[in-house]
């Protein structure tokens, strides 16, 4: 089945997640020396390659193939490391690779003549190693290790610009943020570990046959559940863990684009695709309500922000709350579906945001404007300036509000109608949940307009400068090839030939999660034309406030400023948790100055204390006899020494003292 | 009537003064005076007593002996208080203490 | 005469070299300092290379390597009974690792005194002097010669501080001194209890050999620390477990737990960067040792049956730590509150009672010995330039010193755990240790792991914090510009001793049977000593 | 009667003016003080039936050891004349209240002793009394006094002699000048 390269997939898979790492390596050993990015961008075209012929085509929907090698033995248990390739794992890692390798084109000239590029490409590099790498592990152990690595990646690119005081907040801000999912990840992987003895996905979830029966009511299975959940709250940003993310687009763009919109936040989602066997009713109950409130809570946050790059991360926090959904309703095949569209559209939005931004820059520097080149409120009227850009971002756009012919259209409607069928199947108040999610999806379309019509139409405030002959143009072709690769991407033809069945895409075929919920035949109909509808109702209503200048609502609107400011979630952690936790940390640094070492303190001039009584003790009391038997002596012998003074006057006094009593005793006598 | 014990209780008063003088006086001169008031009280004495001794007359010749005694005694005794004077540049008893340990 | 006591002696006879030599020959003093531990960490590699890692040890002699015993003391007490003394060293999984270390550490240690200038001569004769006694304390098996060696370890290490210390070094080499003299003093009161308790089954004479007094077997009927019809007490604690609490508060002041490590910060501080070291990189490990060697091995009934505090006091260790480390503003001190935090999981590990949390402790002992090291060197490297630590008085240190920098990183990285490095293995498996635990009903509830994998989340804020305050930003010093032209990038030479170690922790972060390869039989051993008693 | 009042008033001038005597600071003075002592002790020599050595006390000691006195001291340094003051602090240096108590300690012995003396008197002395062996008022104690010298107590007279003579040949070597030194 392979004829194109004649090695196993499993080496192949191996191939494709070590490139990047030895590009990683040789960039760091030649350091400055290269600046081009060619290093990396050979590794990911190879990986690109090898990944489509040597590892996508053999194993889909042919074979699941797995091999594992011993890492080390602790105890009696031996840690196997190694590689799993099935469906799941081979589309995940061809998508990384995908979308890596337009990304990497698109930064040789977004990122050109930054003094720190070097580090750029190592980082880039390092990213797609432990990228791909988590796509195919197959130890839960082994893919936690790459899960923290892509965090540092992300940490590393996100502080890329180091001297800036806010991308070094957010960089840590994000590192901690994820490390609070790493800890429930360690908990479940150690709950798992301890409960059936290993850490191996294919014995775990019987992959190889061997399976370990996991009684799914058991306490520690909701446990282990909620655990992996939290661990993929925190990379894929669920609510309240979402916070790191709108801060992380102090990243250069295209770090966003691929590691904040495409890939490594919907790490999340593959990892509870990944164990998705594990979980029982509950957790996915719970999984579903957090991907709700977080689809809702970011789409109302992202219609009040202005900067461009923020409205797309909380596009991107409210796709993921989607594809929670998704998992959480048991239709993990619609989640990876969606997943895999969304990393298409939304790198495509990045990547165009991108590029206004790149030439918003460059006229900011030449027209020595002060102004943030990514605020909407500065945009304007661009369409006329990047034609092309603008044609990508409204596919893009259309994407994600989910419109006719588009990919985003049917993975959106898989979801939606899944959730319509599970609400059905439910009954009861679960139907709030599909009903949410329409209003999201309305709101979705809105706020992409809104985008849309604040960048490229209207008037663009800066035409004088143009006109003084500052060149404003359109983006360069190495950026805008990318570009129309992913647009390309983002319609319905490559997923599937149906327009409107999502049923039919062929990953929906592949990966079928078995979901038999009893299908409503009006909610294929009626939800695809209701979100259309909907979508294309709140363009209207974009239109008219944003371009036509009717904007209904005042500036200083209550609700406007809390979608601005996030919901004062960001204020909120500030308050209670930072403050706490460094409020915590003096208290008991005071505590241990004081008491701890205060104890050790006082127990030492206790000891003192002690020792100078017993040296009293010793000076005037035992000392003081033995001085006391001597001073009397002393005394007394000073006493008669003074008899012998040398004056005749006091010896005859003495001696006459001596006659006195002579007489005295006889007359006495 | 002048009993004996007349002389001698004022003999005793003048040897004691005398010997107050010998003790407390921080001048050398006036121990000098202070012994001729001791001689003075024993000349007394010698009279006094040789009122009763008509056959020998030995108190009035000893008492005659005394006075010559005490008038050689002054005469050394002044030629010492000036050698003393001398040496050590001062007649106070108390600094002269050259027999101290 | 064996490897072993070559190993131990080696630096012995560069003492006395040291001290023969005169004073016009100073300059040579480091080199022989550096050549010494250098053929001792070759010994070292040599032990570690013809190491059988079937063989388990703890309690059993022949198991044991490197053996050498030799009569050293006995002396016929009349109705006391013979006092028998061995000079008795041996190796196995657990100590072997240590040794490695601590000759790894010794070489940093030598390299980082590379610029002393003050009196060379006792600088290094005592350095040595201190590398003898550490050795003996990771191979005696006799408890008196264990007692011996941790004693002599204590007085270089005073004048180490005292003399070559900051400013209030005084102050720290004695409540170091007091602290340590404490310990050690209870456990001679253990030692000599111990001593009439066991008989050695071949001659019946009373015996200081550990082995021994790890058979339950060879304990006199009756006797103050007797297995069983012990009806000794004392304030109405049974014999055995007072003697178990005592020499394991012995231990935790060196490892340190809370509340016995304030000493920790305050000799840290003072200490030298050789010191500190050397300090945190192998003085710290002897109480995790001592836990395990002694502790555990000598009483496995009371450490079956109180491993519920121990692990305690491993995650309130942890915990606090942490939070104290959050809270500090002199780098050299928050890092010796993260060693604080960071033993915290050695003992939760070696408590859970589990192979895997005792062998991440042991792991995690390693690991922090090196990381640590490199840590203390890297605060070293700025006091050296600017004689200064605080954090608030850098910004922006990226800019100016990009290598210097990029290792504060990785060693910062390495030490919160990031996997591929050696403390993420310590570190997970003393937590999947402890979650293990209660499936193996040692004892140890599952909240004090959750409690310990809060400390790795705290371990990551308080250093990446660390790293934002000093590191990145714009620059901005305290000292200006006279600190900016200071501020060098690191030497050759500071790089030589850093690289190893950062590659120690990277190639153990990827390898880690490196350790757990030889230490698997013996935790093993270790596990099924205590298991009975569970 | 009379006298009995010649005596007392005598002895009360001799005790008074020796007492001021040694209480005065001023030393020219005390010795002016010491004269008319010496000249009451005289007086009182009388009613001892003494007259020659009542005449001789006055020719020695006024005429002669009194000059000496005065003219040491007008001859020498003015020093001498201050009174010093008393200096010492010392434990035991004899201060006056001291030297007070032992003078006056050891009058009240010598009056208890005489009084008490006074009831059983030596044998020699009643014996005198009795057969009425006493100087009298009319005898001529001169004449006695030359027969007694030249006969029974001619040695002792030539001894005194020759040691008047030495002590003035010694005072005089004494008090010269070393100017050799």
């Amino acid at each position: 089945m392979n004829t194109f390269l004649h090695i196993s997939p499993v080496t192949a898979s191996i191939l494709v997640t070590l490139l990047p790492l030895f590009a990683c390596l040789a960039q760091a050993l030649i350091g400055k020396k290269s600046i081009s990015g060619n290093i990396a961008l050979v590794a990911i075209i190879a990986s690109t390659g090898i990944s489509l012929f040597g590892v996508f085509l053999p194993i889909w929907n042919e074979t699941t193939t797995l091999q594992k090698w011993a890492w080390f033995t602790i105890g009696e248990y031996t840690l196997e490391v190694g590689i799993l390739l099935n469906n799941l794992t081979a589309l995940m890692q061809l998508l990384v690779c995908i979308i890596s390798l337009p990304v990497h084109i698109y930064s040789r000239a977004y990122m050109k003549s930054d003094e720190g590029i070097h580090r750029y490409w190592m980082y880039l590099s390092l990213f797609c190693f432990a990228m791909l790498g988590l796509t195919v592990s197959l130890n839960l152990l082994q893919l936690y290790i790459f899960w923290e690595l892509v965090g540092f990646a992300s940490y590393l690119l996100i502080g890329f610009w180091f001297t800036k005081e806010t991308a070094v907040q957010a960089n840590k801000k994000a590192f901690l943020v994820n490390r609070i999912g790493d800890i429930g990840f360690l908990i479940g992987i150690a709950l798992v570990y301890a409960h059936c003895g290993t850490l191996d996905l294919s014995v775990l979830f019987n992959q190889t046959g061997t399976q370990i029966a996991i009684d799914k009511n058991a306490t520690w299975v909701t446990f282990a559940g909620l655990a992996f959940f939290l661990g993929a709250m925190a990379k894929s940003a669920q609510f309240p863990l979402h916070v790191w993310l709108p801060d992380a687009m102090e990243g250069p763009t295209s770090v966003s684009s691929l590691i904040h919109a495409a890939t490594m936040v919907a790490a999340g989602i593959f990892l509870l695709c990944t164990v998705f066997p594990l979980f029982n009713d509950t957790v996915l109950l719970v999984v579903c309500i957090i991907g709700t409130l977080t689809a809702l809570s970011a789409a109302i946050f992202a219609l009040g922000q202005h900067d461009i790059k923020k409205i797309l991360a909380f596009s991107t926090i409210s796709q993921l709350g989607f594809m929670m959904v998704g998992v959480g309703i048991g239709a993990w095949d619609a989640a990876m579906f969606h997943l895999t569209t969304h990393a298409f559209f939304k790198c495509l939005l990045f990547l165009c945001a991108g590029a206004v931004i790149h030439e918003m820059t460059h006229l900011k520097a030449k027209a020595k404007l002060d102004i943030d080149p990514q605020d909407l409120r500065h945009l304007g009227g661009l369409r006329h300036f990047m034609p092309k850009t603008f044609i990508c971002m409204v596919v893009a756009s259309l994407s994600l509000a989910g419109f006719p012919f588009t990919s985003g259209y049917l993975s959106k409607d898989s979801i939606v109608i899944t959730a319509y069928e599970w609400a059905n199947h439910l009954r009861g108040v679960y139907v709030l949940i599909p009903i949410l999610l329409t209003i999201v999806s309305l709101l979705t379309a809105f706020y992409i307009g809104r985008l849309i019509f604040k960048t490229f139409f209207g008037d663009f405030k800066y035409r004088s400068y143009i006109d003084e002959g500052i060149i404003f143009h359109e983006a360069p072709s190495l950026m805008l090839v990318p570009m129309f690769f992913l647009a390309a991407g983002s319609l319905f033809p490559l997923f599937g030939i149906s327009l409107t069945d999502y049923h039919s895409a062929w990953i929906m075929l592949t990966l079928d999660a078995g979901t038999n919920y009893p299908i409503l035949a009006q909610a294929h109909l009626f939800i695809p034309i209701l979100l259309t509808g909907g979508a294309i109702l709140s363009w209207f209503m974009g239109w008219r406030w944003y371009v036509k200048q009717k904007y209904p609502l005042s500036e200083n609107n209550r609700f406007v400023h809390f979608a601005y400011k996030q919901g004062y979630l960001n204020e909120f952690n500030e308050h209670i948790f930072v403050r706490g936790t460094t409020g915590l940390s003096r208290i008991l640094y005071t505590f241990d100055r004081y008491v701890v070492d205060g104890f050790t303190k006082f127990f030492s001039w206790l000891v003192r204390q002690l020792s100078v009584v017993a040296y009293w003790f010793d000076k005037h009391i035992v000392d003081g006899i033995v001085n006391l038997l001597a001073g009397t002596m002393y005394y007394i012998g000073h006493l008669v020494r003074h008899v012998q003074n040398g004056q005749l006057q006091t010896y005859l006094g003495f001696a006459l003292t001596i006659v006195v009593l002579g007489l005295l005793y006889l007359i006495i006598k | 009537m002048i009993t004996l014990t007349h002389f001698l209780v004022v003999s005793a008063c003048i040897f004691c003064i005398g010997l107050y003088a010998v003790l407390a006086k921080r001048n050398t001169i006036m121990i000098l005076v202070g012994i001729e008031l001791m001689i003075n009280a024993a000349i007394l004495n010698f009279v006094a007593f040789g009122k009763y001794d008509k056959v020998n007359y030995g108190g009035q010749v000893f008492a005659i002996f005394a006075i010559v005694l005490a008038a050689a005694a002054v005469a050394v005794g002044l030629a010492i208080i000036l050698n003393v004077y001398r040496h050590f540049n001062t007649i106070n008893p108390q600094n002269i203490h050259e027999l101290k340990d | 005469m064996g490897v072993l006591s070559i190993l131990i002696f080696l630096p012995l006879v560069a003492t006395l070299l040291i001290l023969v030599l005169p004073l016009s020959a100073k300059a040579t003093f480091k080199y022989i300092a550096l050549g010494f531990t250098f053929l001792q960490f070759g010994l070292s590699l040599y032990l570690y290379g013809n190491f059988d890692a079937s063989l388990g040890g703890i309690h059993q002699l022949e198991a044991y390597q490197y053996v050498e015993q030799l009569a050293w003391i006995r002396m016929d007490l009349g109705a006391i009974g013979k006092l028998e003394i061995d000079y008795l060293v041996g190796v196995d999984g657990i100590s072997l690792p240590l040794i490695v270390l601590s000759t790894l550490v010794m070489l940093m240690g030598v390299g980082a005194s590379w610029n002393t200038e003050k009196s060379p001569k006792g600088y290094f004769a005592l350095l040595m002097v201190l590398n003898t006694a550490v050795m003996g304390i990771f191979s005696a098996l006799d408890f008196f010669l264990f007692y011996v060696f941790y004693e002599v370890m204590l007085l270089p290490l005073y004048f180490l501080i005292g003399i070559w210390g900051g400013e209030r070094r005084e102050y720290a080499a004695i409540k170091f001194f007091i602290y340590t003299l404490l310990g050690s003093v209870l456990m001679l009161l253990v030692i000599v209890g111990l001593y009439f308790s066991v008989i050695n089954p071949t001659t019946g004479a009373h015996t200081f050999n550990m082995l021994h007094m790890m058979n339950p077997a060879n304990y006199v009927d009756g006797s103050f620390f007797a297995y069983i019809a012990n009806y000794h007490e004392v304030f109405g604690i049974p014999a055995r477990l007072i003697g178990f609490i005592v020499l394991f508060f012995a231990f935790a002041i060196k490892v340190p737990i809370v509340p016995l490590h304030t000493w920790l910060p305050d000799a840290h501080v003072e200490a030298p960067t050789p010191v500190s070291i050397i300090l945190a990189g192998i003085l710290l490990k002897i109480g995790g040792y001592g836990i395990i060697r002694v502790c555990y091995s000598i009483f496995p009934d009371i450490a079956a049956a109180t491993n519920w505090w121990l692990a305690l006091i491993g995650v309130v260790s942890i915990l606090y730590g942490a939070l104290n480390a959050l809270a500090q503003k002199d780098l050299k001190r928050m890092i010796a509150y993260s060693s604080v935090s960071h033993m915290g999981f050695v003992l939760l590990g070696i408590a859970s009672l589990t192979a895997e949390g005792i062998s991440g402790a042991m792991f995690q002992m390693i690991s922090h010995g090196f990381l640590s090291a490199a840590l203390f060197f890297l605060v070293g490297v700025l006091y050296d330039r600017v004689h200064d630590r605080y954090i608030y008085n850098f910004r922006g240190l990226a800019s100016l010193t990009p290598k210097y920098t990029a290792y504060v990183a990785i060693a910062f990285f390495a030490s919160l755990g990031l996997p591929g490095f050696s403390a993420f293995i310590g570190e997970a498996f003393v937590i999947i240790g402890a979650f293990n635990a209660e499936s193996m009903a040692t004892g140890v509830p599952r909240w004090m792991a959750i409690g310990g994998s809060l400390g790795i989340l705290l371990s990551a804020v308080y250093l990446l914090w660390t790293l934002q305050r000093m590191f990145f930003g714009q620059v901005r010093l305290k000292g200006g510009l006279a600190w900016q032209e200071a501020l060098t990038d690191l030497n050759t030479r500071e790089q030589l001793i850093l690289f190893p170690a950062l590659a120690l922790a990277l190639l153990l972060g990827i390898m880690p049977s490196l350790i757990f390869g030889n230490l698997n039989a013996s935790v093993l051993q270790l596990i099924d000593l205590i298991n009975p008693y569970l | 009667m009379i006298e009995s009042l010649l005596f007392y008033a005598f002895a009360g001038l001799a005790i008074l003016s020796a007492l001021l005597l040694v209480h005065i600071r001023n030393i020219a003075r005390a010795l002016f003080l010491l004269f008319i002592v010496l000249f009451a002790m005289a007086g009182l020599y009388l009613f001892a039936l003494a007259d020659f050595i009542a005449i001789t006390q006055i020719l020695v000691y006024v005429g002669g050891v009194l000059i000496l006195l005065i003219f040491a001291f007008m001859l020498s340094n003015k020093e001498l004349l201050d009174d010093l003051q008393p200096s010492s602090k010392r434990f035991i240096s004899l201060p006056n209240w001291q030297a007070i108590i032992l003078a006056l300690a050891f009058l009240s012995l010598m009056i208890y002793s005489y009084i008490s003396w006074a009831q059983h008197m030596p044998k020699w002395i009643s014996q005198a009394e009795a057969k009425g062996r006493m100087i009298l008022p009319t005898d001529n104690n001169i004449k006695t006094l030359g027969f007694k010298f030249m006969t029974q107590y001619v040695l002792p007279f030539e001894v005194i002699s020759v040691f008047l003579m030495m002590a003035l040949i010694g005072a005089a070597h004494l008090s010269r000048k070393e100017s050799n030194k």
